[in-house]
């Protein structure tokens, strides 16, 4: 499954292969260039021209959760490498320099914490890790969350940003979707609600499995949401693509989504997701 | 292929001998039997070197058996059911009830045709959100009937289509593979010729998982993959080694079950003996798996899913 | 729900009218004057044009099973006319008329009897009484069979002709379908095969419950199979209906059905979908 | 209405003397009061002898609560779930998990809009195989997570297009009323305004059912059934009184459990009364439902629906 990156969304990369922090970005957009301190108190928007910069797994999750709420709870693991896989890189470099990029394992950064005093278990992706993608590492961190949500009777709350399935594992990657997915019946079976919030891009084999199988879906604004890359499609059928092609509001039009939000309502749309699923007090 | 030239000069001189004969009544037998020989050797020899990318090219060999002449070929009174009752049907997923071996069972299979019509018409077997969903109804058919379900797997993968990005086939591809995990039948998948990707997987996180001995199951095509990882489609043979998408590694990583073993050459070369040692290999997991009690095989089926290419599962033998 | 006929299909109706048998009826299609007993020879189709004189419940049940192996399980009951209807003329007088013509207590036989020697439930509308239409009869008549095919473990196969539910008893008759799809959630839990045969005219409230929920669905070809009726999505719509809409090759291809089959080869067609869902030795 | 007109005068002239005392300055209210006392007599008078055609048009009347304003009405909290995860979301059957009364459940209901846009999109409430494939999804969603459900109808059927046969309507509501049956959750209804035929019964096949005062719940639209029993559009009334389509029969018939008052006029006179006895109404019997065992439940379900309209459950009871 490709890593893509969809040109007509308007989301703004932050360049990748860069460790040390930049004072400051330039918008993709409109070409200003925006203080990196003022951006996060923007919620990483653009105060110009409204394009989204796409967030860290950190970013997000302080952007959702109550203040110093948060409390990692990651198995600690990194790949395998089970194919030992080398293209003209050797998959082990690109780990490690995912991971010294984004300071993590892997694509995703999973805790629990409360929101407006709710508590959660939140698993956020980041798609500075080898284009979000999913291996071994975030199959096992997703299915581990699921399973605690179950036990513990906690809400789920997943935030898509991947490319699709991680590649250089082969098809160790490919079967992480039925393990997320047997995790996700896990939940159901324990009455547990589970929010997906789908940003940036959510594709390929982490859309075709557990990220389209929440209780809720909500899109930000700005996603790119859609099995196939764009270029895929116009190779392989020779199709044109319709206008707005696999943006937010295309799947909130065709059924995908329940709602559309902006990144700044983000928090309240899940607060107000989460006390309704969790609320009541007749049970 | 390596010396695939010779073996089709050979081939080809071994029917002129046989039209020969025929026509002019000379006996030729036993020059035909020596070539034959000959060629035997030369196959062996070839199929011994195959390399990754071969074994791709074996896979998708036109005249390979599949889609619903090998369903004809290892069942009896199969019975085609279509349409996903929602709007339409997909040709390149199919399925029906049929008798294997006396046993009742659902049989899901893809079809990419063998005319150029029917190629168009299945998407070369790639399936839509249709597919899927029809795939989900027949699942949902077995489980009331109680019958075993084997999905017989042979996709280059999902259709990537506009339609297809309507339609939602992200989420039929999801909603099959949770439907058939969740399923109170046992079940049983065979990767045929290509298991390509999501379109594979929808129908085949199953208790067991068999290959035939030239089918490959990746996550991306070596094209695919050559072009995004390498930026050189000439890397694709060298893509196809590295992805570990033939049976014998997928065995070694655990992902399989067992490599079901086809005549030298490849399954097209023997069509009869491929579908008698495919009905013999589902016939004897069936019979395993119907021993089961049902809720022990989910609780299986669950930890083989959850352990699949685990981080801690390989820790865990490998400490 | 309407009772409606379909002119576009190649279907002879019988004037149901009249109780007294005609020796010769007229095929509407080309005019040919057939001979009543040719005809029953010939599976009521006309030997000169190929079209299809639709059958009634009897001369159905008589095509599709063993000879003499058919044995009655009606439940004796007539519609109580639970609104007391009268519009032109009263209820019970349809009724009763309905009755006379066809030997009917009203739009449904049940019975049991064998095809090639496999044992069924069989149980056939007829299209002359009101229509086909479900009223409380039907529904009981529907439910009962599903319940003893659930008990007796014996396949139940359904032949549809019906123009929907039996306007004249009002919201009793809608409720069938609700008593209908209950009856049939019993069969599905029992695990035992449900076909369906849709044939002129499959439409309305048969059609939206019971009539849609088998697991193999067979349909006759010169079936009419549709929800609304053609003169009402028009006039609710506007819209122009496109050629072949509501054909059995239109269901087909619109993945409503599992096969389109002549009358000729029904039987055999039965017999196969029988013999494959009651088959096996491993059970 | 039969004297609607002098109502409607006698309306228009109190609403002239407020707007003569708001800006003149003039105390009228002794005159007003007097006004509404008579005008109330009058609107009593007329409801008390509402033909079933009257009533009809009250369960239409444009002004009636209903929808997404009256679920705002009724319950907290109510978040919208949209799509039927497969191409399409229906905005006239809509749904979502909302508290009423404290107690989580999931609101099912018909939408017709109030502005002309609104109803064009919403085709006055008439729901596609869309509509009611996103109701199961709602239903699953439901039974996941252990929410009641309450179905609000109020549609004059399903939308009878040629879509809607493309895409299998009548297959939609057959799942829709198979999977409301199995639910293993507590469910309600209350027919709001027009109880439309498939349509209606796709969502109402629940545990108990209840009605508003004026609202409807028919096979057929008096239109429909004159036009084709009576031959005769001039029939309508005729029509409407013979289907007993009205609260009181079918409350008689055993096929509705509880009428809902309304306020003398109807529903829309005061939407807020309304809303608070729909509210008392449905928790009242949530609460009831709740405390009977699921597997009870579902066996008491399957009896209310094996039962409802039949001949034989009618002749005991009159036996
Ligand atoms: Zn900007
Ligand atoms: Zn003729």
């Amino acid at each position: 499954m490709p890593i893509r990156r969809d040109d007509r969304g308007r989301y703004v990369e932050v360049e990748p292969r860069r460790t040390e922090e930049t004072a400051w970005l330039r918008c993709r957009e409109c070409g200003e260039l925006v203080f990196r301190r003022k951006l996060k108190e923007s919620n990483h928007i653009c105060q110009r021209c409204g394009a989204y910069f796409f967030l860290t797994a950190h970013e997000r999750v302080t952007s959702l959760v109550d203040e110093d709420s948060f409390e990692p709870l990651g198995l600690g693991a990194t790949s395998l490498d089970p194919l030992e896989f080398v293209d003209r890189r050797p998959y082990q470099e690109r780990l490690e320099e995912a991971q010294a990029i984004t300071g993590l394992n892997d694509a995703i950064l999973v805790g629990r914490g409360t929101l407006d005093g709710c508590p959660l278990v939140l698993a956020v992706m980041d798609f500075r890790f080898i284009g979000g993608s999913m291996g071994q590492v975030v199959g096992d961190e997703i299915a581990a969350a699921l399973e605690r949500c179950a036990q513990e009777e906690v809400p789920f709350v997943l935030v898509v940003a991947s490319g699709g399935a991680r590649v250089q594992e082969g098809m160790v990657s490919l079967l992480q979707m039925a393990k997320t997915v047997a995790a996700r019946n896990v939940l159901a079976e324990a009455a547990v609600p589970f929010i997906a919030v789908l940003t940036y891009p959510s594709s390929g084999g982490m859309l075709a499995s557990v990220g389209s199988l929440a209780d809720i879906t909500i899109a930000e604004q700005g996603a790119m949401i859609g099995f196939a890359g764009p270029r895929v499609i116009e190779q392989t059928t020779g199709e044109r693509l319709p206008a707005g092609f696999q943006t937010a509001s295309f799947a909130l039009e065709h059924g995908m989504v329940d709602q559309v939000v902006t990144r700044e309502s983000l928090r309240a749309e899940l607060t107000r997701a989460l006390s309704v699923l969790q609320g009541g007090s007749h049970g | 292929m390596a010396d695939d030239t010779s073996i089709r000069a050979l081939e080809e001189k071994v029917a002129e001998l046989r039209t020969m004969m025929e026509s002019g009544g000379v006996d030729l037998s036993e020059e035909i039997t020596l070539l034959e020989k000959k060629l035997f050797a030369l196959r062996r020899e070839q199929y011994a070197r195959m390399s990754d990318w071969d074994r791709v090219k074996l896979a998708r060999h036109p005249e390979r058996p599949r889609g619903s002449p090998l369903v004809e070929a290892v069942a009896e009174n199969f019975y085609e059911l279509r349409g996903d009752r929602m709007g339409g049907d997909d040709p390149a997923l199919r399925g029906g009830p049929a008798l294997l071996d006396g046993r009742r069972i659902m049989i899901l299979f893809h079809h990419r045709g063998s005319t150029r019509e029917q190629q168009h018409a299945c998407r070369f077997g790639m399936a839509t959100p249709q597919g899927y969903r029809k795939a989900i109804r027949l699942m949902n058919i077995a489980e009331r009937l109680r019958l075993p379900l084997l999905s017989l797997v042979d996709t280059p993968g999902a259709y990537p289509g506009v339609q297809s990005e309507e339609q939602n086939i992200a989420g039929a591809i999801a909603e099959s593979i949770s439907r058939t995990l969740a399923l109170d039948v046992p079940t049983l998948t065979v990767i045929l010729g290509e298991g390509g990707s999501g379109g594979a997987i929808a129908i085949a996180a199953t208790d067991r998982v068999l290959m035939m001995e030239n089918a490959t199951y990746s996550v991306i095509s070596p094209e695919g993959a050559a072009a995004i990882l390498w930026k050189d489609p000439q890397a694709t043979p060298q893509a196809a080694q590295a992805l570990r998408l033939t049976a014998p590694p997928l065995m070694e990583l655990g992902l399989i079950d067992q490599i079901i073993a086809e005549p030298v050459g490849g399954a097209h070369t023997d069509p009869k003996s491929t579908a008698d040692e495919l009905r013999t290999a589902v016939s004897n997991h069936l019979h395993e798996l119907s021993s089961i009690p049902l809720d022990e095989l989910r609780a299986l089926r669950y930890k083989r899913y959850r352990n699949a290419g685990s981080v801690r599962a390989a820790a865990d033998q490998r400490g």
